[in-house]
């Protein structure tokens, strides 16, 4: 029996990736129907924030995630362009990794589209910057210091999307949709520093993290992993990525669990028995 | 639906290359090399592209053609940069190198003081403020926070030896500690399973019959690769993996 | 030669480092102007810092490729992948997406550049798993505690892991996500804290030293 | 101290100058309009302190008559006479010296007077005429003026010290001086630090490794050289090369950073300096793998899986590799050791390697094993934050309840203002 169990445990980790994969599969192909009910505060609490902004305000988003952290992130920073454009504020881009150009790009001509907004007049899209607190830091006194033209090369300087925006002082609400340390930074250095209200969306790994912040509401908000955005998406009634995304990963959570359990179990079993 | 050439061909190249990422699962191969050496060089490419496009050209080719000279200086700085690679002159680097540190430490200094100190300290004690309008349970998970944060401080203190009451104290830390990791750990398994499922999605879209079916076919070449493989290696090897 | 080689760049970092700090304490025009050409410096300094990533890299596997190293051939699809993202580049201009419609760098990012970064943390969800059930061991009191508070954040996050909650632990009254809310909110933002603020007055102090010439260890040997 | 002393004495007077040219008397320039009904009495105009120069603050006494439908207009020119532009305009009830967030030792701010920051570039753009600007107010009902002040003028000037922020100054001179105090003292005395418990189990890995003939992977993560974790790191690889050296063993160090790496092959050199066996020294202990995050992993990853470590040592900054690093160590059969600073990456070494130092338990063990003074003394101010941290706490949270409590309206406040960021 001993011997059975704890070849059993010894399993060859290939049929556990094999699992994975099934139960991740086939929620995919043949979606299970459970949609995303509870919603938590801190993600209330940017939906609340950017309500809250009179039309025409100035939002400004910092988009920094590259592929690799797309699907959390991006269905997050779709779900606040699509709030942004429907509540008809301003909304400037900003971006410090190299690798997120593509997907603004990608995100801004679908959204773009849906919502009727022009380039230019509507949003601006700034190019990547390296050094992310040179760039803040500058935006202080004057964004035009550092940025003088769009991501394709047309001078921002009279453009409609930024008149009367020029410091901080002129934006009302500033986003970081990120994966890396890059909200960290907004906090610290822009939001504490300038007295700016910052809010955030993170992937649900660095999630956590941000409760020191948030309780002393230095953030004015997070959305957390694919479970905020799919929390954000119903706040703004426009279920995506996010909604399906949660419905798929049931499963797979159950999974992990009972893995857990399994081994544990099975550890005591073959020590006390 | 009928496709564009390119975009189907694209599906198959993503297809492809997402797979020959995943087949490490089942062991190292050639086509997994080949995709990850393609990353590491279609990733530095990506970041050469954007700083050539986004900062060279407009902060450093423009303003030099245009006659503003000032720009220089930090190019110079830059490009001393690179001197690392040439032992004789590498200490020329250090000009650029402290340039930055220099920048970066005194930039970093009052705002760690102000986010991750101060405001720490206040945010920890200022629910005791509306001490009035709270409930008993309010009161005590604003102490549990206060009480928790001292506790982790201080297991992470190194100058007196943990004996005693201190052991309690800093045992009592470790224990916030694993709740907060524990936290973490769950979030994390959230993030790493929406990560597969964003592959897989995309995947099963190269799966249509608008792609031609570029997942499928591109998945039952790997398995063959694999068997074909698996029987010609002979089977030392195979039972070698199995132990892994 | 001392003089050039060390005293003048650890005067330079001296220097702006000092300047850098007092300029978070003095609101006049001088040090709003200083700190505005410093920024603009930085992001150019900055920008060319990856070269020593690109160099090293393209160095080390042409020197494979030279000298038929282990796998050489692997390394000639590192310089492949760079002209994957590169020409399409030069032909686009840098625009990925013209009218809506993609260019050849557009279509490079969307089926190259994307499905190979994001498979690469994919991968990672397997490990979880296999790592849960492989070597998630609860050894110890202060193990089970990091258990207990897994098991109910990744049972939480989820609309099924909420029905099970709801029809075996629904008689206590709490929802899972209020549960959640509250372990979010109190025991881990202390967990949280205390290292957080402990690790931050790290990097102060290394900066301080950074700042003071005594940590030069970034610059390399002499 | 007496340093502290100078710094803060330096600091006040730099304040006080500043303060003289802002508190520069500004003659209440009197004209003659055709005043509406009433006269508001008692404006009076400054210069914005702490700033960069181009606010004004004004104050004028609350009016215990206005109703919930009074409004203020405040006015402001840069001529002489005339050219009255609209600068703000808000509700009575608003904008009072006790909405001015300043901390009580900068601002000394009443309910019983309004006090209203006018930001001249709103009105006048970037760059500011170079004159004194007028102000007067006026006091509305139904958009009809029923009152009106007399005209005061200011000259904005820029200020040289930020009073708010002393908090934050004072906080960090007393690190300084801390700092410096354990520098100095750790170079004669040396410091106590207790030993952690983690650090046995460095040597029984060693020690595994080297009986089973087997070589160790010393993965010191991705960070650069200025971060404290790769720092530490690089001092617990100083170490356990010694130890390899001594055995006989073999170490690997692949490596994510190229300054990284020319610093470890110092440091493992001279290491083998040190236990006697230069002979052994090969330049390619230290080996450049990849600068990116995931071929890094992936490499290691592959090292790991063929050459079976019988120990491996994760000491750094590490991210979502972590786990990758982990898991095939696990697997592999290798003792695993790790120790990082990244709080989101703890669970995973935790829960798959056999010990881990947790957070500043790195920066303590690299401290603790090199006997660096630098470290050790980095160490102690660390020491001295937690223990502010802590103390501040306990107190802090004493006197608000009991304030609270009691109903001190100032003095919960005061408390706050020593703490918080402006």
């Amino acid at each position: 029996m001993k011997e059975t169990l704890q070849k059993f445990f010894k399993i060859d980790r290939r049929w556990i990736f094999l699992l994975l994969a099934v139960t991740l599969v086939v929620p995919i192909v043949k979606p299970i129907g459970l949609p995303n009910k509870s919603i938590s505060q801190a993600t209330t609490r940017v939906y609340e924030s950017l309500e809250k902004l009179p039309a025409g305000s100035f939002l400004l988003l910092s988009l920094d995630y590259d592929p690799s952290t797309r699907p959390e992130l991006h269905p997050m920073a779709m779900a606040l362009v699509r709030h942004a454009f429907s509540r008809n504020l301003r909304v400037g881009v900003v971006t410090y990794i190299a690798g997120s150009t593509g997907l603004i790009e990608e995100l801004f001509a679908k959204v773009g589209k849906e919502y009727n907004k022009k380039d230019g007049t509507d949003y601006v899209i700034l190019p990547y910057q390296p050094n992310i607190l040179a760039v803040m830091t500058q935006m202080s006194s004057d964004l035009y210091g550092i940025y003088s033209k769009d991501r394709n090369g047309t001078d921002i300087a009279g453009m409609p999307v930024l008149k009367g925006v020029k410091t901080y002082k002129d934006m009302s609400l500033v986003v970081c949709v990120t994966g890396t340390a890059i909200l960290d930074y907004w906090v610290a250095y822009v939001g504490d520093k300038y007295s700016v209200p910052v809010a955030g969306g993170v992937t649900a790994i660095s999630q956590p993290g941000y409760g020191p912040y948030l309780q002393t509401n230095q953030l004015k908000g997070l959305i957390g992993g694919m479970k905020g955005a799919a929390e954000y998406e119903s706040l703004i009634k426009q279920p995506g990525k996010g909604t399906s995304g949660i419905d798929a990963l049931n499963l797979a959570h159950l999974l992990v669990l009972i893995l857990i359990l399994t081994s544990n179990i099975i550890l005591l079993f073959v020590k006390y028995f | 639906m009928v496709l564009d050439t390119s975009i189907i061909a694209g599906g198959w190249l993503a297809a492809g290359l997402t797979i020959f990422l995943f087949s490490f699962l089942y062991k190292d191969n050639p086509f997994f090399k080949i995709a990850e050496h393609l990353y590491l060089g279609a990733g530095m490419g990506w970041l050469f592209q954007v700083s050539v496009n986004s900062v060279w050209i407009p902060k450093i080719w423009e303003p030099v053609s245009k006659g503003e000279l000032l720009v220089i200086i930090p190019s110079v700085m830059g490009l001393l940069l690179l001197t690392q690679f040439i032992p004789k002159i590498s200490w020329l680097s250090r000009y650029g190198f402290t340039f930055m540190m220099g920048y970066g430490s005194g930039l970093a200094i009052p705002a760690g003081l102000s986010t991750d100190f101060m405001s720490q300290i206040e945010g920890t004690i200022r629910p005791f403020s509306k001490l009035a309008s709270m409930t008993p349970f309010d009161i005590f998970s604003s102490l549990l926070v206060a009480g928790g944060a001292i506790c982790v401080l201080f297991y992470f203190f190194f100058s007196v030896e943990h004996k005693g009451h201190l052991k309690k104290v800093s045992n009592i830390g470790i224990y916030f500690l694993m709740i907060y990791f524990g936290a973490a750990f769950g979030n994390t398994v959230m993030a790493r399973f929406s990560l597969l499922y964003g592959r897989f999605d995309d995947l099963f879209t190269f799966s249509g019959g608008s792609y031609f079916y570029a997942t499928h076919i591109i998945l039952a070449a790997m398995v063959v690769y694999f068997v074909l493989h698996g029987l010609f290696a002979g089977k030392k090897e195979a039972s070698e993996e199995e132990a892994a | 030669m001392k003089l050039i080689k060390k005293q003048i760049p650890l005067a330079i970092v001296f220097v702006t480092g000092v300047l850098t700090l007092i300029s978070y304490y003095v609101p006049h025009k001088v040090s709003v102007d200083y700190i505005e050409t410093l920024n603009k410096w930085e992001n150019i300094v900055v920008a060319f810092a990856f070269l020593l990533g690109l160099i090293s890299l393209f160095f080390s596997h042409y020197n494979k490729i030279a000298r038929k190293g282990d796998g050489w051939g692997y390394s000639i699809f590192v310089f492949i992948g760079f002209l994957a993202i590169i020409i399409p580049a030069y032909v686009s201009g840098g625009k990925q997406m013209v009218e809506g419609v993609l260019t050849p760098l557009g279509w490079s990012y969307k089926y190259i550049y994307t499905a190979l970064s994001g498979t690469m943390f994919a991968v990672l969800a397997f490990y979880i798993v296999s790592t849960a059930y492989r070597s998630f061991r609860i050894k110890s009191p202060q193990a089970f505690v990091l258990f207990v508070a897994a098991f109910i954040l990744i049972l939480g996050k989820v609309p099924l892991g909420q029905i099970i909650w709801d029809s075996a632990l629904g008689w206590t009254g709490q929802s899972v996500s209020a549960v959640i809310e509250w372990i979010m909110q109190v025991p881990a933002v202390a967990g949280k804290r205390g290292i957080m603020i402990g690790i931050s007055i790290g990097a102060i102090v290394t900066s301080l030293k950074i700042i003071f010439g005594i940590e030069k260890q970034y610059m390399g040997k002499d | 101290m007496t340093k502290h002393k100078v710094a803060l004495t330096l600091f006040l007077t730099l304040f006080a100058a500043g303060g003289l040219f802002a508190a520069k008397p500004a003659p209440a320039v009197k004209k003659a309009p055709a005043p509406p009904a009433a006269v508001i009495g008692g404006l009076t105009a400054v210069d914005m302190p702490y700033d960069v120069g181009n606010a004004a603050m004004l104050k004028w006494a609350v009016n215990p008559a206005d109703t919930a439908d009074t409004f203020y207009v405040v006015y402001v020119s840069s001529l002489a006479t005339g050219g009255w532009l609209e600068a703000d305009r808000f509700a009575a009830s608003a904008k009072t010296g006790k909405d001015i967030e300043l901390p009580f030792w900068a601002w000394d701010g009443s309910s019983l007077e309004h006090a209203v920051k006018i930001e001249l570039n709103n009105t006048y753009g970037d760059s500011l005429p170079d004159a004194a600007f007028q102000f007067k107010v006026a006091a509305e009902k139904n958009k009809q003026a029923i009152a009106e002040s007399l005209p005061v003028s200011v000259t904005p000037v820029g200020n040289w010290f930020r009073l708010d922020r002393l908090n934050n100054l004072v906080l960090l001179i007393a690190l300084i001086v801390i700092f410096f105090w354990a520098v100095s003292h750790a170079k004669r005395k040396g410091l106590f630090i207790r030993r952690i418990a983690g650090l046995d189990a460095i040597d029984e890995a060693i020690g595994r490794a080297t009986e089973m003939g087997k070589p160790i992977f010393y993965v010191p993560g991705i960070g650069s050289m200025s971060s404290i974790s790769t720092i530490a790191s690089a001092f617990i690889l100083g170490e356990v090369a010694k130890k390899v050296a001594q055995y006989d063993s073999q170490i690997k160090v692949p490596h994510y950073d190229p300054v990284v790496m020319t610093v470890c092959k110092e440091v493992v050199k001279q290491s083998y300096m040190e236990a006697g066996r230069p002979d052994s020294y090969r330049e390619d202990i230290n080996h450049f793998v990849s600068a990116d995050q995931f071929s890094y992993a992936a490499s290691v990853d592959g090292m790991i899986s063929r050459e079976k470590p019988a120990a491996c040592f994760y000491m750094g900054y590490f991210m979502a590799e972590s786990l990758l690093l982990a898991e095939v160590g696990a697997t592999s059969g290798a003792i695993q050791i790790a120790g990082t600073d990244v709080e989101h990456q703890l669970p995973f070494f935790f829960t798959a390697c056999d010990y881990t130092l947790i957070g500043e338990e790195l920066y303590a063990a690299g401290a603790y094993l090199s006997g660096e003074p630098m470290l050790k003394s980095a160490l102690k101010v660390q020491d001295f934050g937690k223990l502010f941290v802590m103390v501040s706490i306990a107190i802090g949270m004493i006197c608000v309840s009991v304030g609270a409590k009691f109903g001190w309206d100032s003095f919960v406040p005061a408390i706050l203002n020593l703490f918080q960021n402006f």
